[in-house]
C-alpha cells in the first residue's frame, strides 16, 4: 500500500471504458463538453465573470466535480486562508488559493514610520518568527544608515533568533500531527515552545512579538533570569523534542501518510521560489547563512542540511534536523559571546542618507528579504519584505491534484505557512 | 399473567437500558478528558465536583440550553430524524449486552447477531445526517461513514464468526458458559481478537479510524451543521458505542462477567450478579482505555488506507482464520 | 395560564421588573413577540424556550453554561498562537471546561476573536458568528480586535471588532499573555453567572446583519 | 551534538565557492555584466554586496533569461519582485534581485515602468513562482503584466478600487499626508518650522532632489 499510487478517479476510468468500446465500434471518439463556468455562488460569494484565464480554469466545473471552500476559518489553513478545491469525490482536481484575508497592510504603514518603529510593524508579519523579522528590517537600515553593530550585539541577535528558529520548527512538528489527527505532539511542542517565549520575554520584555533589534544594536543586554532559563531550558530541550519524534517519526502511520507524499523536485522548487527547510528537502543546498552570510554566521561552525526525498517526510525530518542544528548552534553563540556594549551610538530619529539597501536573512520558513529605499527622512519611502510562506504556498496547486482532500492538509502543513507572514 | 410480567420486565429493562446509556456517556467522556489529559502532561478539567469528576456531565447538560438550529435549506424531517436513528442503534444494541449472570435485558438464542445486526444501523442515521445537512462536508463526511462502516463490517463479523464455530453458539451467556468450560476465547481465537479490535475502532469512528468527524479535514463531519441536543446525541452515541464495543470484546474474547481466576470465576445468587458487574465493568473499561490511549498517540489515516486495509488485510486474514477454526473443530472435533 | 407581560422585555428590563416570572404564550401572536422584542429576528416566531421564560432555571443552568463554554477553533492572527498556548500543558484551560475547541460554529459557545479583523475578513467572522447557535458569547483578544491597535491606521484593518459584533468581554495586550485570556475568561464566568434570567434578545445583540457580502468599507 | 554535524560537504557537492564569508567583491561579476552587455554599462551600480543594473521595463524578459541560463552568470534563483513607486508624474519601477551561487553578490535589476501607462511583460515563464510577486504588485501598485494568466488582485477584495501602495494613496488617518510624514510632531523638532518642510517634501518630489534614492 504505497501512498504514492494515484488514486483511480472512476468517472476517468468510465469515460476510458466508454472511450474503448467506441473504439471498438469503430465510432468516432465522444467529445467532452468543456464544462459549465459554476461561478462563485457555489462557494457561497457574490456572483460575477471570471476575471482572468486561470480563474475561469479553476470554477469551471466538469461532471461530476464539486467546489469545496475550505477557509477562511477552518481548523486546518493555519490561520485565515481560503482554499478553493476542486473535487472529484474526494480526489483533489484544483485548487486556488485565496489570500488576504489577514492583509494589515504593514508595508504602507512601515513607510509612515520611523525606521525606528518599523520594528513594531514587521513582528506581526511571520508571528512565529517574529526575532527573524526584525533581524532584516535591522540589517537593511543598518546597511543604509552605514553603521554596524557592536559585537555582543551581533551575538545576542543570532542567538535570540536561533532560539526562535528552535521553537518555530517546534511548532511545525506539532502542527503537522495535528492536521493529521494526532493531538499530542503539538501539546509537546507547545511546552518547548512556553519555554523558550518566556525566556525571551525575559530578555525582551514581550512574549511573543519581541521588539528587540534596534537599529545598530538590541534593546536590552542578556540578564541573569535569561541566562538561567536558558541553562534549563538547554538541559531539558532535546528530552521534550524527544517526546514528540517518539510519537511520529517511527510511527507506521504518520510514515504511510508522509513519505512519498507530495514529492517537489529540486527544480521545480528553484522555478517556485520555495526556500529554507523545504528547499533544502527537496536537496538543494541553499541556505542564507551560508550563501550571503550576515551577523555572525560566517564565525559559527555548521553545515547546511539536505535531505533527498522532497516530500512530506523529508519536510519534517529538515525541520527535526534544523532544530538540532539550531540548538548546536545555540551552544556555540553562548561560549564565544563577547563582552561590550549592545548598541551603536545612533541618534533618536535616524535619518540615513538616500540610497537603496536588500538585507535577506534565513527565517525557519525560508528566505526572508527586506528592501529598503531612503529618501533622506525619517522614514523609508519604499519598505518591501519577501516573506518565504507567501512564496512557498504557490508549490499546493502543482501538488496536489491527484491526491485527496486529508492529503492537502498535510502537504499544506509541510510548508509551514504562517498567515500573518502570508498576507503581510 | 406471565404476559403481563413480560411486558413490565421489558419495560423496566428498557427504560433502564435507556437511562444508562446516558451515565455510561458521561463516564466515557469524562475518562476521555482526563486520561488524554494526563497523557499530554495537562490537568484537565477540575473545577466542577471533585477532581472535576462531574465535568462531562455539565457538557451534556449545556447541550440541552442551547439553541435548537435547522439550516434553512436542510431537509428537515431526516435532519431531526438522523439523530435519533444513531443514538437508538447505540442504545438498542445494549439490550443483549450480557452484564453479569443475571442481568441480560434479553437473552437471546440469537444474541451475537441481533448485535450486529443493529449496531450497523447507525451508519444510516450518519448517512442521513450527512445527507441531510446540505452542507458539503457533511455530505463527504457521511459518504465517508458508510463506504467505511459497510467495509468495516464484514471483517468484524467474519472475525466473530471464528469464535461463534468455536463456542458452537450465538448467545452471549452460554458463550461465556463455554468460556469459563475451555478458557478464555482470547487463547484460541488471538487473530480473531486483533482483526476484531481493529475493526471495532474502525466501527465506531475512533482514532485512528476517525475519518468521518476528521476535524482537520472535514469540519466535523456529518454533525457540521448539528447543534445543541441533537449534537450532543451524536455526541453521546459516539462515546456509547465505545463502551459498548469495548464491553461485546469483553463478552467474546475475555470471558464477560468472568473473574481471572477460577477459585470463584462466578458465584451464586445476587452476590454473583455483582461480582460479575465487577469485572465486567473494569476488563471494558480497560478497552475503553486503551482506546482513549490510542487516540491520545496515533494520528490518523487516510481514507484510501483506511478501505484497502480493510479489504486487502484484514478480510483476507479474517477468511483464513475462519477456514482454519473451521478445520480445526471438525477435525479435533471441538 | 397567569399571562403578565412587562411593558418591555428583553431590551433592558431592569429592578422589579426582572424579578417578575413571565410566562409567555406560544401561541404564535405578533404582538406578543414584538412585546419581547423579537420581532427582528428573521423567521420571527417561536425561538428557543429559555430566551423566553426566565425562570429561576436559569441560575443553575447559567452555572452549567459558565462552566462548559466550548469555544470556536478560529484564529485570525498572532493571538491564535497564545490562544492555543492557553490551551496547552502549562497554562491548560481545559481545567474549567473549555477545552473542546470546537471546529464547528454550530456546536461553539464563545468566539475568541484572537488576532487583527481585516475588512475582507469582517464578513466571514460576522457569518461565523450568526452560525453559533445561543447562548454565545464573544470575547474581543488583544488590541487589534478591541480598537484595531497598531494597525488602527491601515486601510484594510476594522478598528475594532465591536464594529461589526457585540462583545462581552475584552482582554487588552499585543497579544494578552495566556494568564491574560484565563482571566478574561473568568471574567466571561461571572458575567455569565450575573446575567441570571437576563438573556438579551436579537435587538440587544446590536446590528444582525444575516446578507453580509463584501468588505465592511 | 555529535550527531548532528555531518562531514563537511566538498566544494563540488555544495557547488559553489566556499569564500563567502568575506565582504564580497562584486568585481568580478561587474566585468562579467560589462563583457556581456555593455549597452548596461552607465548604469551599473554597486554596493557592498550587491550589483545593481537598469533596463526598461521591456527588456525585462530577455535580460533575466540571459542572466539565468549563462553558464557563467547563472543567476538561478529569483529572490524577490518588488515594485517601487516613484511618485505622480514620475515613473514605476520593478525590482528584481537574484541569486548565483557563482558570485557573492545579489544582483538587483530595475526595470523602468511608465507609470501612465504600467506595463511590463510577466517573468512567470522564467520562474513560475514570480505569479504571487506579480499578482500582488498588480493587486498594490496597479502595474499590468501582460501574458500573465492569473492576474487579479491577491490581497484585497476583488472589488476594491484603489491601489494602496502607490505614492498618491495617503492612509485615511493623519499621518500620510501631514508635514509629520508619520513620526509624531514632538519627536520631530524640524516639523516646527513648516515652512522649511514644505519645499522639501513637495508632492511628487522627492526629498534632496539631487541624489535619488
Amino acid at each position: 500500500m504505497t501512498s504514492e499510487l494515484r488514486i483511480p478517479d472512476p468517472l476517468e476510468l468510465e469515460a476510458a471504458e466508454e472511450g474503448r468500446l467506441r473504439a471498438v465500434a469503430g465510432l468516432p471518439p465522444l467529445k467532452r463538453g468543456g464544462g459549465e463556468y459554476a461561478g462563485f455562488e457555489s462557494v457561497g460569494l457574490p456572483d460575477r465573470p471570471p476575471q482572468t484565464e486561470r480563474e475561469r480554469e479553476v470554477y469551471t466545473l466538469d461532471e461530476g466535480e464539486m467546489l469545496v471552500n475550505m477557509g477562511p476559518q477552518h481548523p486546518s489553513t493555519h490561520g485565515v486562508m481560503r482554499l478553493v478545491i476542486k473535487v472529484r469525490g474526494e480526489v483533489v482536481i484544483d485548487i486556488d488559493p485565496v489570500l488576504g484575508y489577514l492583509h494589515r497592510g504593514i508595508e504602507k504603514l512601515c513607510e509612515n514610520a520611523t525606521y525606528t518603529t518599523v520594528m513594531t510593524y514587521v513582528d506581526p508579519m511571520d508571528y512565529l518568527s517574529a526575532m527573524h523579522n526584525e533581524h532584516a528590517p535591522a540589517i537593511a537600515f543598518e546597511k543604509l544608515f552605514g553603521i554596524k553593530a557592536p559585537p555582543r550585539a551581533e551575538y545576542i541577535r543570532a542567538l535570540v533568533v536561533e532560539l526562535n528558529r528552535v521553537f518555530s520548527h517546534g511548532l511545525m512538528m506539532g502542527f503537522l500531527a495535528l492536521d493529521m489527527g494526532g493531538l499530542t505532539p503539538i501539546l509537546y511542542s507547545f511546552i518547548n515552545r512556553d519555554d523558550v517565549v518566556d525566556m525571551l520575554s525575559a530578555i525582551s520584555g514581550q512574549r511573543m512579538l519581541f521588539n528587540f533589534f534596534r537599529v545598530g544594536g538590541v534593546n536590552f543586554d542578556t540578564n541573569d533570569e535569561f541566562m538561567s532559563r536558558l541553562g534549563t531550558w538547554r538541559a531539558g530541550v532535546l528530552k521534550t523534542i524527544e517526546m514528540s519524534e517518539r510519537i511520529l517519526t517511527d510511527n507506521e502511520i504518520f510514515r504511510g501518510r508522509t513519505v512519498g507524499m507530495g514529492v517537489l523536485s529540486g527544480a521545480q522548487a528553484i522555478a517556485l521560489g520555495v526556500t529554507g527547510p523545504s528547499l533544502r528537502a527537496s536537496g538543494v543546498p541553499f541556505d542564507v547563512r551560508k550563501a550571503h552570510p550576515y551577523s555572525i554566521y560566517p564565525e559559527l561552525e555548521f553545515d547546511v542540511i539536505t535531505q533527498a526525498g522532497g516530500d512530506v517526510y523529508s519536510r519534517y525530518l529538515q525541520r527535526v534536523a534544523e532544530l538540532k542544528q539550531s540548538i548546536h548552534l545555540i551552544d556555540q553563540i553562548v561560549d564565544k559571546m563577547p563582552h561590550g556594549p549592545v548598541q551603536a551610538q545612533v541618534p533618536g530619529i535616524i535619518r540615513p542618507r538616500p540610497g537603496r539597501a536588500y538585507a535577506a536573512v534565513e527565517s525557519p520558513r525560508g528566505l526572508y528579504s527586506v528592501y529598503a529605499i531612503s529618501d533622506g527622512g525619517p522614514n523609508p519611502y519604499r519598505f518591501r519584505m519577501r516573506d518565504p510562506s507567501f512564496v512557498s504556498l504557490q508549490a499546493l496547486p502543482k501538488l496536489m491534484p491527484g491526491r485527496l482532500i486529508a492529503d492537502t492538509m498535510a502537504v499544506m502543513a509541510s510548508f509551514d505557512p504562517v498567515m500573518g507572514g502570508v498576507d503581510k | 399473567m406471565d404476559l403481563l410480567f413480560g411486558i413490565l420486565r421489558f419495560l423496566l429493562a428498557t427504560t433502564l437500558l435507556l437511562l444508562m446509556t446516558i451515565p455510561t456517556a458521561f463516564v466515557v467522556i469524562q475518562m476521555e478528558l482526563k486520561v488524554i489529559a494526563q497523557m499530554q502532561l495537562r490537568y484537565g478539567p477540575n473545577r466542577v465536583g471533585p477532581w472535576g469528576m462531574f465535568q462531562s456531565t455539565i457538557h451534556g447538560f449545556k447541550f440541552l440550553a442551547k439553541e435548537d438550529h435547522i439550516p434553512d435549506q436542510a431537509d428537515r424531517a431526516t435532519f431531526t430524524l438522523a439523530p435519533w436513528m444513531v443514538y437508538m442503534a447505540a442504545a438498542m444494541s445494549m439490550l443483549v449486552m450480557p452484564f453479569a449472570p443475571g442481568a441480560i435485558a434479553a437473552d437471546f438464542n440469537i444474541g451475537i447477531v441481533y448485535f450486529f445486526a443493529v449496531i450497523g444501523l447507525s451508519v444510516v442515521g450518519l448517512l442521513i445526517a450527512g445527507w441531510a445537512s446540505y452542507n458539503k462536508y457533511s455530505l463527504l463526511g457521511g459518504l465517508r461513514s458508510a463506504a467505511q462502516m459497510v467495509s468495516y463490517e464484514i471483517p468484524l463479523t467474519l472475525s466473530v464468526v471464528g469464535v461463534v464455530v468455536l463456542g458452537g453458539t450465538l448467545n452471549f451467556r452460554e458463550l461465556i458458559a463455554w468460556q469459563q468450560l475451555h478458557g478464555w476465547m482470547l487463547i484460541w481465537q488471538p487473530v480473531g481478537l486483533g482483526i476484531f479490535y481493529i475493526a471495532s475502532l474502525a466501527e465506531i469512528n475512533r482514532t485512528p479510524f476517525d475519518m468521518v468527524e476528521a476535524d482537520s479535514e472535514l469540519v466535523a463531519g456529518p454533525f457540521t451543521e448539528y447543534s445543541g441536543m441533537r449534537f450532543g446525541f451524536f455526541f453521546f452515541a459516539e462515546y456509547v458505542a465505545l463502551f459498548i464495543m469495548s464491553g461485546v470484546m469483553t463478552a467474546l474474547f475475555f470471558g464477560g462477567w468472568l473473574a481471572p481466576w477460577p477459585f470463584p470465576a462466578q458465584l451464586e445468587g445476587f452476590g454473583g450478579t455483582l461480582y460479575g458487574l465487577l469485572w465486567f465493568f473494569l476488563k471494558s473499561y480497560m478497552f475503553v482505555f486503551v482506546a482513549v490511549w490510542l487516540r491520545a498517540t496515533l494520528p490518523r489515516v487516510r481514507v484510501d488506507q483506511l478501505m484497502g486495509m480493510a479489504w486487502k488485510v484484514l478480510l483476507p486474514l479474517a477468511m483464513l482464520n475462519l477456514l482454519v477454526t473451521a478445520g480445526a473443530v471438525l477435525v479435533f472435533n471441538l | 395560564m397567569a399571562l403578565e407581560v412587562p411593558e418591555r422585555a428583553g431590551a433592558g428590563a431592569a429592578g422589579a421588573e426582572a424579578d417578575r416570572i413571565v410566562i409567555a404564550d406560544q401561541s404564535g401572536s405578533d404582538e406578543l413577540l414584538r412585546e419581547f422584542g423579537m420581532e427582528e429576528h428573521p423567521r420571527g416566531g417561536f425561538h428557543g424556550l429559555l430566551e423566553v421564560i426566565p425562570t429561576r432555571a436559569d441560575i443553575i443552568l447559567d452555572l452549567i453554561r459558565s462552566n462548559s463554554l466550548w469555544p470556536l477553533l478560529s484564529g485570525l492572527s498572532c493571538c491564535a498562537i497564545e490562544m492555543m498556548s492557553t490551551a496547552t500543558s502549562k497554562n491548560d484551560i481545559d481545567r474549567f471546561g473549555m477545552f473542546p475547541f470546537r471546529a464547528s460554529p454550530r456546536q461553539a459557545d464563545v468566539l475568541i476573536v484572537a488576532g487583527t479583523l481585516t475588512t475582507k475578513m469582517a464578513g466571514p467572522l460576522v457569518r461565523l458568528w450568526e452560525q453559533m447557535p445561543e447562548p454565545k458569547w464573544c470575547v474581543a483578544m488583544g488590541t487589534c480586535t478591541t480598537s484595531g491597535g497598531r494597525f488602527k491606521r491601515s486601510y484594510s484593518v476594522v478598528q475594532g471588532v465591536d464594529r461589526v459584533m457585540p462583545v462581552d468581554v475584552y482582554v487588552p495586550g499585543c497579544p494578552p499573555r495566556p494568564e491574560g485570556l484565563i482571566y478574561g475568561m473568568m471574567k466571561l464566568h461571572e458575567l455569565v453567572k450575573q446575567r441570571r434570567g437576563e438573556w438579551p434578545t436579537y435587538v440587544d445583540r446590536g446590528p444582525q446583519r444575516s446578507n453580509w457580502e463584501g468588505d465592511v468599507r | 551534538m555529535a550527531d548532528v554535524r555531518r562531514p563537511r560537504p566538498t566544494a563540488e557537492q555544495l557547488g559553489r565557492r566556499r569564500t563567502l564569508s568575506a565582504p564580497a567583491k562584486a568585481g568580478a561579476l561587474v566585468r562579467l555584466l560589462l563583457d556581456r552587455f555593455p549597452g548596461l554599462a552607465s548604469t551599473i551600480w554597486t554596493d557592498d554586496d550587491t550589483v545593481e543594473v537598469q533596463i526598461d521595463g521591456a527588456g525585462n524578459v530577455a535580460l533575466l533569461g540571459d542572466l539565468r541560463d549563462d553558464p557563467e552568470l547563472h543567476f538561478w534563483f529569483l529572490a524577490d519582485a518588488a515594485a517601487v513607486d516613484y511618485g505622480v508624474g514620475e515613473r514605476f519601477e520593478v525590482v528584481y534581485h537574484l541569486y548565483s551561487d557563482l558570485h557573492p553578490a545579489w544582483l538587483r535589476v530595475r526595470a523602468r515602468v511608465d507609470r501612465a501607462d504600467p506595463h511590463i511583460p510577466t517573468i512567470t515563464g522564467l520562474w513560475e513562482g514570480a505569479n504571487f510577486h506579480e499578482r500582488e504588485m498588480y493587486d498594490m501598485m496597479g502595474i499590468l503584466f501582460d501574458g500573465n494568466r492569473d492576474l487579479r488582485r491577491i490581497f484585497m477584495s476583488p472589488d476594491y478600487r484603489s491601489f494602496p501602495q502607490r505614492r498618491d494613496f495617503l492612509l485615511p488617518d493623519d499621518a500620510a499626508d501631514s508635514q509629520a510624514a508619520g513620526v509624531n510632531p514632538l519627536e520631530r523638532p524640524e516639523t516646527w518650522d513648516l515652512t522649511r518642510l514644505e519645499e522639501s517634501r513637495a508632492p511628487g518630489v522627492m526629498a534632496g532632489a539631487g541624489d535619488e534614492p
